[in-house]
């Protein structure tokens, strides 16, 4: 059971890993605003997503693991939110409808 | 053998260099308020370093720096607040000459 | 554990600062600076003192950005940071800065052995008191005039910035904390985001007592939740003449004051609390406290009146 | 098991680190802010992972807090576009 635990921690945290590299990858090598902006979610929402997920098995009691997600729910609340606001201030020409 | 304490009073104290130098040399006022929150945080730092040298009793850190530093910070906010308020009448009624006198968008005061 | 990550944190920590410094645009500076506040935020959780990573997390990532964001915002477009001045003061700073770092280093690198503490006294305390987050004894219990005084520099911070207003406006609302266009996403933020806030808020404040968190931390939150409903045009800000916003002003420090007196009689002295009731009076002066901090951080962003009185 | 959390806390921390290569550059105040963004979320992540490494749950408030202040700076950002902006024309009384 541990073991099984343990493995999923680690593929579900390494994964995530794996998105907050495309993240930064791709908020540094992406040529403008908005397309760096759509790889700055990836690593909001997948990234921390899966590393939420992979520490789920390994939290101590029940108050912890829930907490946990309560954060995950909350980055990806503040994540759609900020890179819609951050879009809009781009793309300040033409202010939204 | 520096450990990772040393390190961050290492960091407090560039903190408080650069801080202390944009303080010095920025022309603009609310650039002096920003380089005096740096030079704060970096004197923060130092109250924690302090603070977790100071670990006994079975605590992790001493707590008396840390609730030091608590109340430092909330200050330093209404400090900071006071001076962005007096900063931006300042340039409202026109006294500054370093910041823009722009007509400020806010101001609605019947004409 | 090997000292890298701690190197690297110091090394982010010092380029975000730098640029902070040294970028030319004023709020590029204070987008700096925010960064600046979530690094040292995680400097905090390394050096064990959780109760101040969520203070800085707060307020330096949150209420002192959106301060500094909203000065930029009414001070307009600066071009007055190219001032060149000349390389000989600029060297004669960057000298000056060095002998006060190298003077700080040396303090660091060659402490006092055996270090400082006052941790034993204050654990001793601790189990006078009942509580189980020793930042909150100290705050409460062991140094409570300290945090006292605290509140009341706030208040008069608050009057000092309240006392900034025009005349013919005194005793009207701040200026609006809009947002330059009021958009979907913002006022979807602003109507989810601020119940979980505030949930999270009081939980801060209710931890407090026996694990990492406590007034402060709790107050900002709410005062953040409270700015976001602002930003969206969900709510305007309070006209400053309101006496109920003035009594919630003064409500933390009164009651803060009121336990401190109530010492003389029920305990020996000025803000010693009997020890069986000491738990239930300090919960009541945080809560207390916790309402005028939000409140007091709030009205401190929004600034001075900015219209008349209607 | 900590120790593999604690390096990917580490690494982590490089990846956020080399985000802050978009604050330098900018060219645009967006882009400066979606570093910060970044910083703000990889430091969550950083939290969660320490609190989960040392068992310290206490840590996992301040992913919170960041998680709940994220979207903040941004918002703060779209106050308004210095000089250009016009909201509180005529609203009064």
């Amino acid at each position: 059971m541990s073991l099984m635990a343990d493995t999923l921690t680690i593929a579900a945290v390494s994964a995530g890993l794996f998105f907050f590299l495309a993240g930064t990858v791709g908020l540094l090598r992406f040529p403008d605003t908005l397309t760096r902006l759509h790889a700055l979610t990836k690593a909001d929402n997948l990234g921390f997503g899966l590393i939420v997920l992979g520490l789920l098995p390994q939290s101590p009691d029940v108050a912890s693991g829930l907490k946990l997600v309560v954060v995950w729910l909350l980055v990806q609340l503040a994540g759609a939110s900020a890179s819609q606001l951050i879009a809009q201030f781009a793309s300040k020409g033409g202010p939204s409808a | 053998m520096i450990g990772s304490t040393t390190l961050y009073g290492l960091c407090a104290t560039g903190l408080v260099a650069i801080g202390l130098y944009g303080l010095v040399l920025h022309p603009s006022p609310l650039r002096k308020v920003i380089a005096f929150n740096l030079l704060g945080s970096g004197t923060f730092i130092l109250f924690g370093v302090a603070a977790q040298r100071g670990a006994a009793a079975g605590l992790l850190a001493d707590p008396v720096p840390q609730a030091m530093v608590i109340t430092g910070i909330v200050v330093a906010f209404a400090a900071t607040a006071v001076a962005v308020a007096l900063l931006l009448r300042l340039v409202e009624s026109g006294g500054s000459t370093l910041e823009p006198s722009a007509p400020d968008p806010q101001d609605d005061r019947p004409s | 554990m090997s000292l890298l990550p701690d190197f690297a944190l110091m090394l982010l920590i010092l380029i975000a600062a730098v640029w902070t410094v040294s970028a030319r645009d004023r709020r590029d500076s204070v987008i700096g600076f925010i960064v600046v506040g979530l690094l040292l935020s995680l400097a905090w959780i390394r050096l064990n003192s959780v109760d101040v990573a969520l203070t800085e997390a707060a307020v330096g990532g949150g209420a002192t950005g959106l301060l500094l964001l909203r000065a930029c915002a009414r001070l307009g477009p600066n071009e007055t940071e190219g001032v060149s001045l000349k390389v000989s003061l600029r060297i004669l700073t960057g000298v000056l800065c060095t002998v006060v770092a190298v003077a700080l280093a040396t303090i660091v690198l060659y402490p006092i052995e055996p270090a400082p503490t006052l941790a034993p006294t204050a654990a001793a305390h601790m189990g006078e008191i009942g509580l189980g987050n020793p930042v909150t004894v100290v705050l409460l219990a062991y140094r409570a005039i300290d945090t006292l005084l605290e509140k009341v520099v706030l208040v008069l911070a608050l009057i000092g910035v309240w006392a900034l207003t025009p005349d013919p406006l005194w005793g009207g609302a701040p200026g609006s904390l809009r947002a330059q266009h009021s958009s979907g996403p913002l006022t979807f933020l602003a109507q989810v985001l601020p119940p979980v806030g505030i949930v999270i808020g009081v939980y801060l404040i209710w931890n407090g007592a026996d694990r990492p968190g406590g007034t402060f931390q709790g107050g900002t939150v709410l005062a953040a939740m409270w700015l976001l409903v602002m930003m969206a045009d969900l709510r305007e800000p309070p006209e400053i003449r309101l006496h109920t916003l003035r009594r919630l002003v003064v409500l933390g420090p009164v009651v803060f004051l009121v336990a401190g007196f109530a010492g003389f009689w029920i305990a020996n002295g000025f803000l010693s609390y009997p020890p069986d009731l000491a738990k239930p009076i300090i919960v009541l002066v945080e809560a207390a406290l916790a309402l005028s901090i939000a409140v007091i951080l709030g009205m401190l962003v929004a600034g001075p009146a900015a219209r008349a009185p209607r | 098991m900590a120790e593999f959390l604690y390096v990917t806390a580490a690494l982590l921390l490089l990846l956020t680190g080399l985000g802050l290569a978009r604050m330098l550059w900018g060219p645009s105040p967006a882009d400066r802010m979606m570093a910060a963004q970044l910083v703000g979320t990889g430091g969550g992540a950083i939290a969660l992972l320490i609190a989960t490494a040392s068992g310290a749950t206490a840590m996992i408030d301040v992913a919170l807090v960041l998680a709940l202040l994220a979207a903040f700076a941004a918002v703060a950002l779209s106050l308004g576009e210095p000089g250009t902006q016009q909201r509180d024309g005529g609203a009064n009384s």
